[in-house]
């Protein structure tokens, strides 16, 4: 089984390490690639050799210049010799990944981001997500329980569910709601969270839900991490196109983020 | 391989090669030399300052078009003072042209910057005259002729560093803005900067961006880009480096040919981020295959 | 489905829908119509004409390059004359909107040729100013207001028939040239033309068109013309046709939204000969879709 | 066997007939996508039901918005249930063709073009190719040993053969020349040629050639028809992109040709 897949542009003069991270734009090979529910894929592609914590992410690319800008997908899923990625179809590029086969080359560079700070929770922690703002938080379970934290996870979906039993290994409790009412509780996943009976609260998702996830943990004294999304060029920090403004003054979504602690956000 | 030269000079300064970072594509460069040595390019150009820095725009900044991309940073930068105090150094680590990119919104401002950074450690100013003009109504700078001189005047006075004057394609005639710059005491000017665009989302019915309008960069505008290099190159006396929408080593020796001394490569880093690196490879390599024993043989052979 | 309107109206004259054929990209629409019935676009707009007819430019005429391409076609065309005799017969098959393009080089031209068209029987007039002025050192009509408003003040003299302006990108100010026009006596204005542009062929060193420059057309310039569009229609009370790279249905809503009357369809059709009947069924879905009954509703919600 | 794939858009309104042929824009399906040596393949496809002539022409495409502009690739055979195209992948588009695999979608514009006046020849007729000139010689040598007209084939390569097999059943005498001498006269293809020997001369390759043909034909006496390549946009004839000065005025290479009389040329 091959573990690292380096490319003909690997030939690099010098690697640099962060954390325990290194950096890389590389081209790896396409694993598999499933449709597992309407819209929504996993995709699972070698992955190099840097070690990625829950919550980072990687830009993503399997076109040349078709298209002008790499895509951000979280890490769903880090496997010790695959990276796993979970996405919803939505445009140009999605539908681009939507069309990888076995075998297909893929250019990956990351891992990008902060993650999530897991390191520093301890008890029981909640993690909340929303559509396509689930598939961060798996991993994020996954590391959490193997510290000894006791997770639960409240995962919220327009319709046709998907990832709960990726969450079930990791997770004493597992809430489910729909819009749609089709299962779990109908209505927002918000109305499940109790964020008192929590340490922390981890969540990613849509921003109207975040908000809310946030203003719930803010009322409680319960401490909250949210993932946010940007529209981003580089993804590593360069461009300034994901600024944010914080209490802390700008920060980059790509570098500085995606994670932030809901105290230092400004909405 | 290496008996390639690809050593240029522009107003005075020695690239060891002609591929410059394009100013805000590349940061200060260290975001990028965490993936490849940047210090093999010929130079960066630091990420566009202002004298008091600047937070930069609200809502949306970037957004994908075919085969380019908009912008709409609106000069997020830590101000010249900061640069001077941290960017400087840290960019000095690569050991390349060092190029300080400097915006602003009024004279003082420019004159101001430009002057404290003329006695800073930096290799040469790349005077970005495409900002909004608070005091002639938003008209930026680098529309008309006349206003571009006026600056380039004045910073010229207070620069003892080479400067070079970066065009907007939104000049109402791009060769009389050069003759201006030129006239004004340019050493060199660089263009282009992006073109004025706008994007619609249909489904909120609204502009995309804020400020409505936004730049375009990227491969798309690559052929117009070409030709204003070309017309100012057949005009002006001093070097001119080109850019936009240069994505490979065949595009660099277009904009070579049509006279350009030296390129910048901006939206390509986000496509590939190691690019700069590889189109210097494969620059070598075309030049080999071309038959080009040194890059300044083939300058504005298309004139 | 049907109960979308799409029926627009611009200077009097009432188009079925907002769909144009671009002039040059569709002949006189015989060879599209083998293809499709183009009777069921809003209207074609003819071939550019000149008064005594061209034979257009030599070497290589189209070329392919990011998001787009080039022409140095030159404005072949059989002459008004022969257009009149023969061109409209035939265009008039198709039942939809006849509007005739033509373009000069000097001004003698422009009037001769306009006081025959508007004689003739055709629905609108679409003066092409961006031809060079041979007398003005081959500087085009289109890049001075004051050229342009000379010769449309002088055509509006002896054009009966609504007048339709058509502007270049490559005008020094778009908003100053759509005034003046407008002031001249157009009934309606259409822009973008193409974007003066250049490629060279790195292997023969040498710019790949014989006349260096050519005209720039297709997806790569929709988000500038969007934007020159936008910045017009805010300028003018007359109505504006917008084209540039519009490939979709999206995209005619995206211009629609930024004030344009109605829209012209170019490069498209070289992408997807069928192109013209695609957008307009696209456009009634996506209308269904985004809940609007009635086209002219979204006119300019975006200004 | 499907033998007429209509797709989505081929709703049309009404169905125009010129001389028997049907032009139509239609997407069909890859039946197989060889390479058959070095950088040349051959592509065959569904065809649709208009009937095509030899030296007419396709404008191809595999691609949406990718690549601007359809590409032209003659008629290499015309089979009862499938076009052949043989081509050299030069560039962006040829490449994207050399991917296509089995089953995938392909979009056609054709058949394009005059074709050879195969019907107005008799007796003994060469056809002289060079390159990817070669490929549309082969259906018309085809067709007019089909009419009983005896055709000998001159065949110019640079180096690697191709097509020669392909000619053979239609052929009394098939010549090759090789520039390197690797197989066959080692030169060009038109040292070979005696025009005196034949009623009419059939040329398709390097503009270079071809005027080398005409200038030999009309020494000769010979009738000469030189197919000419011109970069196209529309290949319909509306966009005059491809427009050539002939003794008798302006011509569009891809409507009223691509195939010339020499005698109609200036060059
Ligand atoms: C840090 C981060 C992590 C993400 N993780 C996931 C994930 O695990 N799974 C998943 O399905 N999606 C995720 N997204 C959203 C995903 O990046 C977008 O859905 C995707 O970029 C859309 O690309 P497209 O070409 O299909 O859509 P288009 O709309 O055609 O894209 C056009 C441009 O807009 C950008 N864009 C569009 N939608 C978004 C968006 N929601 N956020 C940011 N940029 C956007 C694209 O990157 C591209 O540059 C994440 C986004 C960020 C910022
Ligand atoms: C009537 C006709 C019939 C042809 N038949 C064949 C054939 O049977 N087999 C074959 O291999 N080739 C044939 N060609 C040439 C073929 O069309 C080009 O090789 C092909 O278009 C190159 O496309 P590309 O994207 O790979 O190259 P690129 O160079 O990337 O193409 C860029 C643009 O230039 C055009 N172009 C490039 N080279 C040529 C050329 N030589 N002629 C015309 N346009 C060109 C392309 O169509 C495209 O618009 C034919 C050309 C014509 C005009
Ligand atoms: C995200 C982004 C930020 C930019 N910021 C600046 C800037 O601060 N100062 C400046 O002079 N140009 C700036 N530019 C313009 C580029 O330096 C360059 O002129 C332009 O993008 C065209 O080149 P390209 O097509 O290679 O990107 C920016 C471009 C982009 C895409
Ligand atoms: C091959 C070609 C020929 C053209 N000829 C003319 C012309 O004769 N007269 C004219 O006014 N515009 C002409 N145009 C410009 C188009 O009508 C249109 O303004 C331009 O291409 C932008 O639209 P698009 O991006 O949809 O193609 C031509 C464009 C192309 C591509
Ligand atoms: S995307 Fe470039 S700084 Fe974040
Ligand atoms: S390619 Fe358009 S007329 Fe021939």
């Amino acid at each position: 089984m091959i573990i690292f897949l380096f490319s003909q542009f690997d030939c690099l003069d010098k690697l640099f390490q962060h954390k325990n991270q290194i950096m890389r734009y590389f081209e790896s090979k396409v694993v598999s690639n499933e449709q597992i529910t309407g819209d929504i894929f996993v995709l699972r592609v070698f992955r190099n050799q840097a070690e990625a914590r829950p919550g980072q992410f990687y830009m993503l690319k399997s076109w040349d210049t078709e298209l002008t800008l790499m895509r951000p997908i979280s890490i769903f899923k880090a496997e010790p010799e695959e990276m796993w990625f979970m996405y919803r179809v939505v445009g140009a590029g999605t539908q681009r990944f939507s069309e990888l086969q076995l075998g297909l080359p893929i250019k990956l560079l990351g891992p990008c981001g902060n993650g999530y700070p897991y390191e520093e929770l301890k008890g029981k922690v909640a993690v909340l997500g929303g559509g396509v703002g689930i598939p961060p938080l798996c991993e994020t379970a996954k590391t959490l329980k193997n510290q000894g934290v006791s997770v639960d996870a409240f995962l919220g979906f327009k319709d046709e569910l998907f990832a709960v039993e990726d969450f079930k290994p990791w997770c004493e409790n597992v809430y489910i709601s729909t819009e749609t009412g089709i299962e779990g509780h109908k209505g927002f996943v918000t109305d499940l969270l109790k964020p008192g009976q929590y340490d922390a609260v981890l969540t990613c998702g849509p921003e109207v839900m975040m908000r809310k996830v946030a203003a719930m943990c803010k009322e409680a004294g319960t401490t909250c991490y949210c993932s946010l999304e940007h529209r981003m060029a580089c993804g590593i920090g360069a461009c300034l196109g994901c600024s944010i403004r914080t209490k802390n003054g700008m920060k980059r979504v790509c570098k500085d983020g995606p994670v932030f602690n809901a105290e230092d956000l400004l909405w | 391989m290496e008996n390639v030269n690809l050593s240029v000079k522009v107003a005075g300064v020695s690239f060891k090669n002609p591929i410059i970072a394009a100013s805000g594509t590349f940061g200060f460069g260290d975001e990028y030399n965490e993936l490849y040595n940047v210090g093999c390019l010929g130079g960066i150009s630091s990420k566009g300052l202002t004298l008091h820095g600047k937070d930069g725009n609200e809502g949306i900044r970037v957004w994908e078009t075919a085969s380019g991309m908009m912008n709409s940073v609106g000069l997020q930068n830590p101000g010249v003072e900061h640069f001077i105090q941290e960017g400087i150094a840290q960019m000095r680590r690569f050991g390349n042209v060092l190029i300080a990119n400097m915006g602003g919104h009024s004279m003082d401002d420019y004159i101001t910057g430009a002057s404290m950074l003329s006695n800073a450690d930096i290799d040469m100013l790349e005077l970005n005259i495409s900002c909004p003009n608070v005091k002639s109504g938003g008209m930026a700078f680098g529309i008309k002729a006349e206003v571009a001189r006026e600056v380039v005047k004045e910073v010229r006075k207070v620069c003892a560093k080479p400067l070079m004057v970066k065009l907007s394609p939104n000049a109402e005639n791009i060769v009389d803005m050069a003759l201006a710059c030129e006239e004004a005491g340019a050493d060199a000017l660089s263009l282009v900067n992006t073109f004025q665009a706008m994007a619609i989302d249909i489904h909120k019915r609204k502009p995309v961006f804020n400020n409505v309008y936004a730049g375009l960069s990227g491969a798309a505008i690559k052929p117009i880009a070409l030709r204003m290099v070309h017309s100012v190159c057949k005009n002006v006396k001093v070097p001119v480096v080109g850019m936009g929408g240069i994505y490979t080593a065949e595009d660099v020796l277009e904009f070579i040919m049509a006279g350009a001394q030296a390129v910048q490569i901006g939206t390509v880093n986000f496509n590939n981020p190691l690019a700069g690196r590889i189109i210097l490879d494969d620059l070598v390599r075309l030049c080999v295959k071309e038959g080009i024993a040194d890059i300044n043989e083939i300058r504005g052979v298309c004139l």
